[in-house]
Protein backbone atom coordinates (compact mmCIF):
# COMPACT_ATOMS: atom_id res chain seq x y z
CA UNK A 1 0.00 0.00 0.00
CA UNK A 2 1.47 3.52 -0.86
CA UNK A 3 2.18 5.23 2.21
CA UNK A 4 -0.37 8.52 2.54
CA UNK A 5 -0.59 11.06 5.23
CA UNK A 6 -3.55 12.94 5.83
CA UNK A 7 -3.99 16.97 5.84
CA UNK A 8 -5.91 18.92 7.82
CA UNK A 9 -6.43 22.54 7.66
CA UNK A 10 -8.17 25.20 10.00
CA UNK A 11 -9.50 28.51 10.41
CA UNK A 12 -8.67 31.40 7.80
CA UNK A 13 -6.23 28.53 6.01
CA UNK A 14 -8.99 26.76 4.84
CA UNK A 15 -10.38 29.86 2.55
CA UNK A 16 -6.74 30.49 1.51
CA UNK A 17 -6.87 26.86 -0.06
CA UNK A 18 -10.00 26.60 -0.80
CA UNK A 19 -9.95 22.60 0.88
CA UNK A 20 -10.51 20.98 4.47
CA UNK A 21 -8.79 17.69 4.23
CA UNK A 22 -6.79 16.73 1.82
CA UNK A 23 -4.51 13.20 1.36
CA UNK A 24 -1.24 13.43 -0.14
CA UNK A 25 -0.33 9.91 -1.75
CA UNK A 26 2.88 8.70 -1.72
CA UNK A 27 3.66 10.41 1.50
CA UNK A 28 6.11 13.42 2.03
CA UNK A 29 8.61 11.70 5.01
CA UNK A 30 8.90 15.37 6.98
CA UNK A 31 7.32 18.08 7.90
CA UNK A 32 9.20 20.20 6.09
CA UNK A 33 9.27 18.01 2.88
CA UNK A 34 4.95 17.93 3.15
CA UNK A 35 5.73 22.29 3.15
CA UNK A 36 7.39 21.79 0.54
CA UNK A 37 4.97 19.36 -1.69
CA UNK A 38 2.62 21.98 -1.03
CA UNK A 39 4.35 24.89 -2.17
CA UNK A 40 5.04 23.59 -5.63
CA UNK A 41 1.16 23.22 -6.41
CA UNK A 42 -0.27 26.41 -3.89
CA UNK A 43 2.24 29.33 -3.29
CA UNK A 44 -0.53 31.25 -1.92
CA UNK A 45 -1.28 28.40 0.77
CA UNK A 46 2.69 27.63 1.63
CA UNK A 47 3.05 31.49 2.33
CA UNK A 48 -0.41 31.06 4.68
CA UNK A 49 1.46 28.15 6.25
CA UNK A 50 4.67 30.47 7.30
CA UNK A 51 3.12 33.30 8.40
CA UNK A 52 3.23 34.26 12.53
CA UNK A 53 1.24 32.14 14.98
CA UNK A 54 0.58 29.51 12.37
CA UNK A 55 0.84 26.28 14.32
CA UNK A 56 0.99 22.10 13.04
CA UNK A 57 0.43 19.11 14.97
CA UNK A 58 1.27 15.54 13.61
CA UNK A 59 -1.03 13.09 15.41
CA UNK A 60 -2.60 15.04 17.37
CA UNK A 61 0.43 16.55 19.10
CA UNK A 62 1.88 20.29 18.48
CA UNK A 63 5.05 19.59 16.44
CA UNK A 64 8.43 21.79 16.96
CA UNK A 65 10.21 22.58 14.00
CA UNK A 66 10.37 19.53 11.84
CA UNK A 67 8.97 16.06 12.52
CA UNK A 68 8.82 12.84 10.44
CA UNK A 69 5.71 11.45 9.42
CA UNK A 70 4.74 8.01 9.86
CA UNK A 71 2.28 6.50 7.10
CA UNK A 72 -0.83 7.10 7.63
CA UNK A 73 0.14 10.59 10.11
CA UNK A 74 -2.89 13.18 10.18
CA UNK A 75 -0.80 16.76 10.20
CA UNK A 76 -2.88 19.85 11.14
CA UNK A 77 -2.27 23.42 10.14
CA UNK A 78 -3.49 25.58 12.72
CA UNK A 79 -3.34 29.30 12.43
CA UNK A 80 -3.73 31.65 15.35
CA UNK A 81 -6.78 30.72 17.68
CA UNK A 82 -9.79 32.39 19.69
CA UNK A 83 -12.65 30.60 21.03
CA UNK A 84 -14.54 32.27 23.47
CA UNK B 1 -15.44 18.25 32.42
CA UNK B 2 -14.46 19.25 28.76
CA UNK B 3 -17.41 19.27 26.54
CA UNK B 4 -17.82 20.27 23.11
CA UNK B 5 -21.53 20.91 21.99
CA UNK B 6 -22.69 21.66 18.86
CA UNK B 7 -26.22 22.33 19.55
CA UNK B 8 -27.17 24.49 22.33
CA UNK B 9 -27.25 24.38 25.66
CA UNK B 10 -28.54 25.20 29.18
CA UNK B 11 -26.08 27.13 31.41
CA UNK B 12 -28.32 27.12 34.53
CA UNK B 13 -28.34 22.92 34.68
CA UNK B 14 -25.26 23.15 34.20
CA UNK B 15 -23.96 25.03 36.83
CA UNK B 16 -26.62 23.49 39.44
CA UNK B 17 -25.40 19.94 38.00
CA UNK B 18 -21.42 21.88 39.26
CA UNK B 19 -22.00 22.86 42.30
CA UNK B 20 -24.74 20.71 43.50
CA UNK B 21 -23.34 18.32 46.57
CA UNK B 22 -20.44 20.06 47.87
CA UNK B 23 -19.76 20.45 50.79
CA UNK B 24 -16.25 21.53 51.17
CA UNK B 25 -16.64 23.97 48.44
CA UNK B 26 -17.04 27.80 48.66
CA UNK B 27 -16.93 29.21 45.68
CA UNK B 28 -18.32 28.77 42.67
CA UNK B 29 -17.83 30.93 39.62
CA UNK B 30 -19.11 31.14 36.35
CA UNK B 31 -18.12 32.71 33.05
CA UNK B 32 -20.75 32.58 30.75
CA UNK B 33 -19.80 33.90 26.91
CA UNK B 34 -22.57 34.74 24.81
CA UNK B 35 -22.79 35.55 21.07
CA UNK B 36 -23.32 39.10 20.71
CA UNK B 37 -25.28 41.13 17.69
CA UNK B 38 -22.95 43.55 17.16
CA UNK B 39 -24.29 47.14 16.75
CA UNK B 40 -27.63 45.73 16.72
CA UNK B 41 -26.84 44.16 13.66
CA UNK B 42 -27.45 40.43 14.06
CA UNK B 43 -23.97 38.48 13.70
CA UNK B 44 -23.84 34.68 13.07
CA UNK B 45 -20.73 33.52 14.76
CA UNK B 46 -19.18 29.88 13.59
CA UNK B 47 -16.86 28.26 15.83
CA UNK B 48 -14.18 25.30 14.67
CA UNK B 49 -12.86 22.87 16.43
CA UNK B 50 -10.19 19.91 15.94
CA UNK B 51 -12.27 17.04 17.38
CA UNK B 52 -10.06 15.03 19.94
CA UNK B 53 -7.29 17.42 19.50
CA UNK B 54 -9.36 20.49 21.04
CA UNK B 55 -10.90 18.63 24.21
CA UNK B 56 -7.54 17.08 24.98
CA UNK B 57 -5.72 20.64 24.79
CA UNK B 58 -8.34 22.18 26.69
CA UNK B 59 -8.09 19.45 29.17
CA UNK B 60 -4.37 19.65 29.46
CA UNK B 61 -4.91 23.41 29.80
CA UNK B 62 -7.72 23.30 32.49
CA UNK B 63 -5.68 20.19 34.67
CA UNK B 64 -3.05 22.67 34.69
CA UNK B 65 -5.20 25.81 35.98
CA UNK B 66 -6.43 23.48 38.81
CA UNK B 67 -2.96 22.70 40.16
CA UNK B 68 -2.05 26.11 40.32
CA UNK B 69 -5.13 28.13 41.88
CA UNK B 70 -5.78 24.87 44.11
CA UNK B 71 -9.29 24.48 42.43
CA UNK B 72 -11.58 21.90 43.17
CA UNK B 73 -12.93 21.37 40.13
CA UNK B 74 -13.36 22.74 36.99
CA UNK B 75 -14.84 22.41 34.24
CA UNK B 76 -15.69 23.97 29.94
CA UNK B 77 -18.53 23.52 27.96
CA UNK B 78 -17.66 25.39 24.29
CA UNK B 79 -20.66 25.62 21.58
CA UNK B 80 -19.01 24.35 18.21
CA UNK B 81 -20.72 25.15 14.48
CA UNK B 82 -23.34 28.07 13.83
CA UNK B 83 -24.42 30.16 16.65
CA UNK B 84 -26.88 32.91 16.72
CA UNK B 85 -26.81 35.95 18.45
CA UNK B 86 -27.87 35.78 22.18
CA UNK B 87 -26.76 32.29 22.67
CA UNK B 88 -24.36 30.67 25.01
CA UNK B 89 -20.86 29.65 23.16
CA UNK B 90 -19.15 29.14 26.47
CA UNK B 91 -19.26 28.31 30.17
CA UNK B 92 -16.25 28.11 31.88
CA UNK B 93 -17.04 26.95 36.12
CA UNK B 94 -14.36 26.81 38.92
CA UNK B 95 -14.65 25.63 41.84
CA UNK B 96 -12.60 26.21 45.11
CA UNK B 97 -12.80 26.57 49.05
CA UNK B 98 -12.57 30.64 48.86
CA UNK B 99 -13.61 32.74 46.31
CA UNK B 100 -9.46 34.57 45.26
CA UNK B 101 -8.95 31.16 43.92
CA UNK B 102 -12.37 30.72 41.95
CA UNK B 103 -12.18 34.00 40.52
CA UNK B 104 -8.47 33.71 39.33
CA UNK B 105 -8.83 29.96 37.75
CA UNK B 106 -12.08 31.39 35.75
CA UNK B 107 -10.01 34.65 34.54
CA UNK B 108 -7.21 32.34 33.35
CA UNK B 109 -9.03 29.88 31.35
CA UNK B 110 -11.11 32.40 29.80
CA UNK B 111 -7.92 34.30 28.39
CA UNK B 112 -6.56 30.55 27.90
CA UNK B 113 -9.46 30.02 25.51
CA UNK B 114 -9.57 33.38 23.86
CA UNK B 115 -5.72 33.32 22.54
CA UNK B 116 -4.73 29.96 23.01
CA UNK B 117 -7.21 26.94 22.52
CA UNK B 118 -7.45 24.92 19.39
CA UNK B 119 -10.76 26.96 18.53
CA UNK B 120 -11.32 29.25 15.37
CA UNK B 121 -14.31 31.67 15.28
CA UNK B 122 -15.85 33.06 12.06
CA UNK B 123 -17.87 36.22 11.83
CA UNK B 124 -20.63 36.00 9.40
CA UNK B 125 -21.80 40.11 9.13
CA UNK B 126 -24.05 42.12 6.64
CA UNK B 127 -20.40 42.83 5.12
CA UNK B 128 -19.18 39.62 4.96
CA UNK B 129 -17.37 36.87 6.93
CA UNK B 130 -14.03 37.33 8.95
CA UNK B 131 -11.86 34.87 10.76
CA UNK B 132 -11.33 36.39 14.21
CA UNK B 133 -7.79 36.19 15.97
CA UNK B 134 -6.95 37.01 19.37
CA UNK B 135 -6.47 40.69 19.98
CA UNK B 136 -4.01 42.95 21.02
CA UNK B 137 -6.10 42.96 24.58
CA UNK B 138 -6.63 38.87 24.80
CA UNK B 139 -2.43 38.53 24.18
CA UNK B 140 -1.57 41.03 26.55
CA UNK B 141 -4.39 39.19 29.36
CA UNK B 142 -2.74 35.91 28.57
CA UNK B 143 0.66 37.18 29.32
CA UNK B 144 -0.58 38.12 33.24
CA UNK B 145 -0.77 34.12 34.12
CA UNK B 146 3.02 33.62 32.82
CA UNK C 1 -31.88 43.37 41.41
CA UNK C 2 -31.28 42.85 44.87
CA UNK C 3 -33.07 40.42 46.69
CA UNK C 4 -32.85 38.76 50.24
CA UNK C 5 -34.35 35.27 50.83
CA UNK C 6 -35.08 33.27 53.62
CA UNK C 7 -35.69 30.17 51.69
CA UNK C 8 -33.10 28.57 49.21
CA UNK C 9 -32.57 29.70 45.96
CA UNK C 10 -31.72 27.91 42.31
CA UNK C 11 -28.81 29.23 41.13
CA UNK C 12 -29.16 27.91 37.39
CA UNK C 13 -32.43 29.47 37.04
CA UNK C 14 -31.83 32.74 38.61
CA UNK C 15 -28.36 32.46 36.13
CA UNK C 16 -30.81 31.73 32.88
CA UNK C 17 -32.90 34.49 34.01
CA UNK C 18 -30.32 36.89 34.12
CA UNK C 19 -28.82 36.17 30.54
CA UNK C 20 -31.69 35.13 28.68
CA UNK C 21 -32.17 37.81 25.73
CA UNK C 22 -29.34 39.23 26.06
CA UNK C 23 -27.90 40.62 22.24
CA UNK C 24 -25.53 43.19 23.65
CA UNK C 25 -23.85 41.42 26.16
CA UNK C 26 -20.82 38.96 25.67
CA UNK C 27 -19.97 38.34 28.79
CA UNK C 28 -21.88 37.29 32.20
CA UNK C 29 -20.05 36.15 35.23
CA UNK C 30 -20.94 34.75 38.13
CA UNK C 31 -20.02 34.09 41.47
CA UNK C 32 -22.00 31.16 44.03
CA UNK C 33 -21.36 31.34 47.78
CA UNK C 34 -22.11 28.37 49.43
CA UNK C 35 -22.32 27.11 53.05
CA UNK C 36 -18.84 24.92 53.83
CA UNK C 37 -18.89 22.32 56.78
CA UNK C 38 -15.48 22.96 57.67
CA UNK C 39 -13.45 19.85 58.55
CA UNK C 40 -15.75 17.56 57.49
CA UNK C 41 -17.98 18.65 60.45
CA UNK C 42 -21.62 19.92 59.53
CA UNK C 43 -21.42 23.87 60.41
CA UNK C 44 -24.69 25.47 60.53
CA UNK C 45 -24.23 29.50 59.26
CA UNK C 46 -26.79 31.89 60.16
CA UNK C 47 -27.43 35.17 58.07
CA UNK C 48 -28.45 38.38 59.85
CA UNK C 49 -29.83 41.34 57.76
CA UNK C 50 -31.37 44.48 58.82
CA UNK C 51 -34.48 44.59 56.51
CA UNK C 52 -34.33 47.91 53.97
CA UNK C 53 -31.52 48.88 54.99
CA UNK C 54 -29.79 46.02 53.96
CA UNK C 55 -31.06 46.54 50.30
CA UNK C 56 -30.65 49.67 49.97
CA UNK C 57 -27.13 49.81 51.15
CA UNK C 58 -26.47 46.92 48.43
CA UNK C 59 -28.19 48.37 45.97
CA UNK C 60 -26.10 51.54 46.16
CA UNK C 61 -22.79 49.79 45.95
CA UNK C 62 -24.20 47.89 43.11
CA UNK C 63 -25.51 50.86 41.20
CA UNK C 64 -21.69 52.61 41.53
CA UNK C 65 -19.92 49.17 40.52
CA UNK C 66 -22.53 49.38 37.55
CA UNK C 67 -20.87 53.12 36.68
CA UNK C 68 -17.33 52.21 37.60
CA UNK C 69 -17.02 48.71 35.56
CA UNK C 70 -19.70 50.11 32.81
CA UNK C 71 -21.21 46.67 33.22
CA UNK C 72 -24.98 46.31 31.52
CA UNK C 73 -26.40 44.83 34.61
CA UNK C 74 -25.86 43.15 37.94
CA UNK C 75 -28.18 41.38 40.37
CA UNK C 76 -27.44 40.11 44.14
CA UNK C 77 -29.06 37.50 45.81
CA UNK C 78 -28.19 36.51 49.41
CA UNK C 79 -29.87 34.03 51.78
CA UNK C 80 -31.03 35.36 55.21
CA UNK C 81 -31.69 33.11 58.13
CA UNK C 82 -30.06 29.60 58.75
CA UNK C 83 -28.30 27.93 56.10
CA UNK C 84 -27.29 23.98 56.29
CA UNK C 85 -24.13 23.35 54.70
CA UNK C 86 -23.37 22.43 50.58
CA UNK C 87 -27.04 25.15 50.74
CA UNK C 88 -26.12 28.51 47.99
CA UNK C 89 -25.49 31.64 50.49
CA UNK C 90 -25.42 34.10 47.67
CA UNK C 91 -25.08 34.89 44.07
CA UNK C 92 -23.62 37.65 41.99
CA UNK C 93 -24.25 38.48 38.51
CA UNK C 94 -22.72 40.94 36.28
CA UNK C 95 -23.07 41.44 32.52
CA UNK C 96 -21.07 43.60 30.15
CA UNK C 97 -20.03 43.61 26.55
CA UNK C 98 -16.66 42.38 27.15
CA UNK C 99 -15.30 39.67 30.19
CA UNK C 100 -12.86 41.75 31.85
CA UNK C 101 -15.18 44.23 33.26
CA UNK C 102 -17.50 41.66 33.81
CA UNK C 103 -14.66 39.51 35.83
CA UNK C 104 -13.54 42.69 37.73
CA UNK C 105 -17.22 43.93 38.48
CA UNK C 106 -18.16 40.73 40.33
CA UNK C 107 -15.14 40.70 42.08
CA UNK C 108 -15.20 43.79 43.44
CA UNK C 109 -19.08 43.28 44.59
CA UNK C 110 -18.09 39.94 46.21
CA UNK C 111 -15.35 41.77 48.04
CA UNK C 112 -17.80 44.57 48.74
CA UNK C 113 -20.27 42.18 50.58
CA UNK C 114 -17.82 40.14 52.84
CA UNK C 115 -16.62 43.12 54.10
CA UNK C 116 -19.27 46.43 54.11
CA UNK C 117 -22.15 45.57 53.29
CA UNK C 118 -25.23 45.06 56.45
CA UNK C 119 -25.00 41.48 57.17
CA UNK C 120 -23.72 39.22 60.36
CA UNK C 121 -22.82 36.06 59.60
CA UNK C 122 -22.55 33.21 62.34
CA UNK C 123 -21.42 30.09 62.64
CA UNK C 124 -22.53 27.39 64.65
CA UNK C 125 -19.93 24.10 65.24
CA UNK C 126 -19.60 21.81 67.82
CA UNK C 127 -17.96 23.60 70.03
CA UNK C 128 -19.82 26.74 70.14
CA UNK C 129 -20.81 29.06 68.43
CA UNK C 130 -19.10 32.31 67.03
CA UNK C 131 -20.12 35.83 65.19
CA UNK C 132 -17.61 35.60 61.69
CA UNK C 133 -15.80 39.32 61.33
CA UNK C 134 -14.13 40.42 57.89
CA UNK C 135 -10.55 38.79 57.53
CA UNK C 136 -7.28 40.45 57.48
CA UNK C 137 -7.70 39.03 53.44
CA UNK C 138 -10.99 40.77 53.25
CA UNK C 139 -10.00 43.87 54.29
CA UNK C 140 -7.50 43.88 52.23
CA UNK C 141 -9.29 42.24 48.88
CA UNK C 142 -11.95 45.54 49.27
CA UNK C 143 -8.86 48.19 49.40
CA UNK C 144 -7.66 46.97 45.65
CA UNK C 145 -11.00 48.60 44.34
CA UNK C 146 -10.49 52.07 46.23
CA UNK D 1 -47.51 61.08 73.86
CA UNK D 2 -44.06 60.44 75.49
CA UNK D 3 -41.40 60.81 72.65
CA UNK D 4 -39.40 57.51 71.67
CA UNK D 5 -36.92 55.95 70.32
CA UNK D 6 -36.55 52.22 69.38
CA UNK D 7 -33.17 51.58 69.10
CA UNK D 8 -31.67 47.58 67.06
CA UNK D 9 -28.66 45.91 67.31
CA UNK D 10 -27.19 43.61 65.41
CA UNK D 11 -24.46 40.90 65.19
CA UNK D 12 -22.48 39.93 68.12
CA UNK D 13 -23.56 43.07 70.09
CA UNK D 14 -27.22 41.31 70.54
CA UNK D 15 -25.55 38.70 72.34
CA UNK D 16 -23.79 41.12 74.44
CA UNK D 17 -26.87 43.27 75.36
CA UNK D 18 -29.18 40.01 75.42
CA UNK D 19 -31.48 41.44 73.53
CA UNK D 20 -32.41 42.89 69.98
CA UNK D 21 -34.32 45.43 69.86
CA UNK D 22 -35.91 48.04 72.75
CA UNK D 23 -38.07 51.47 73.21
CA UNK D 24 -36.44 54.18 74.69
CA UNK D 25 -39.19 56.19 76.88
CA UNK D 26 -38.27 59.29 77.22
CA UNK D 27 -36.38 59.63 74.04
CA UNK D 28 -33.15 60.76 74.39
CA UNK D 29 -32.25 63.94 72.27
CA UNK D 30 -29.21 62.72 70.77
CA UNK D 31 -26.98 59.87 69.57
CA UNK D 32 -24.18 60.49 72.27
CA UNK D 33 -27.70 61.31 74.58
CA UNK D 34 -28.72 57.55 73.69
CA UNK D 35 -25.34 56.63 73.94
CA UNK D 36 -24.91 58.20 77.89
CA UNK D 37 -28.05 55.97 78.70
CA UNK D 38 -27.13 52.78 77.51
CA UNK D 39 -23.75 53.39 79.72
CA UNK D 40 -25.71 54.16 83.22
CA UNK D 41 -27.38 50.95 82.56
CA UNK D 42 -24.95 48.46 80.80
CA UNK D 43 -21.16 49.51 80.62
CA UNK D 44 -20.37 46.04 78.54
CA UNK D 45 -23.19 47.00 75.91
CA UNK D 46 -22.25 50.34 75.85
CA UNK D 47 -18.43 49.36 75.72
CA UNK D 48 -19.15 47.05 72.72
CA UNK D 49 -21.10 49.84 70.88
CA UNK D 50 -17.48 52.29 71.29
CA UNK D 51 -15.42 49.20 69.85
CA UNK D 52 -13.65 49.28 66.57
CA UNK D 53 -15.75 49.01 63.51
CA UNK D 54 -19.19 49.99 65.21
CA UNK D 55 -21.47 51.86 62.71
CA UNK D 56 -24.80 53.84 63.76
CA UNK D 57 -27.62 54.05 61.64
CA UNK D 58 -30.16 56.73 62.27
CA UNK D 59 -33.44 56.48 60.41
CA UNK D 60 -31.88 53.86 58.05
CA UNK D 61 -29.36 56.16 57.25
CA UNK D 62 -25.83 55.73 58.55
CA UNK D 63 -24.92 58.51 61.14
CA UNK D 64 -21.66 60.45 61.06
CA UNK D 65 -20.72 61.44 64.69
CA UNK D 66 -23.36 62.67 66.90
CA UNK D 67 -27.09 62.76 65.43
CA UNK D 68 -29.93 64.64 66.82
CA UNK D 69 -32.98 62.11 67.54
CA UNK D 70 -36.54 62.52 66.29
CA UNK D 71 -39.62 61.16 68.41
CA UNK D 72 -40.18 57.70 66.85
CA UNK D 73 -36.54 57.46 65.42
CA UNK D 74 -35.04 54.26 64.70
CA UNK D 75 -31.42 54.02 65.91
CA UNK D 76 -29.21 50.98 64.98
CA UNK D 77 -25.91 49.43 65.75
CA UNK D 78 -24.12 47.82 64.13
CA UNK D 79 -20.38 45.28 64.07
CA UNK D 80 -18.15 44.99 61.75
CA UNK D 81 -20.18 43.18 59.04
CA UNK D 82 -19.86 39.82 57.04
CA UNK D 83 -21.87 38.80 54.45
CA UNK D 84 -21.21 36.43 50.80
Amino acid sequence: MTPVVRVLLFGRLRDVAGWRERIYRPAPESLSALRAMIATEDAALAAALESPGVRAAVDQVLAQGDAVLRSGAEVAFMPPMSGG
Amino acid sequence: MIRLVSESFDPGAELNRFSRGRTVTGAVVSFLGLARGESGQAVALELEAYPGFTESEIAAFVDAAIDRFGLQDAAVIHRVGPIPPGEPIVLVLTAAPHRREAFEGCDCLMDYLKSRAPLWKKEHGADGSRWVEPTARDLSDIERWA
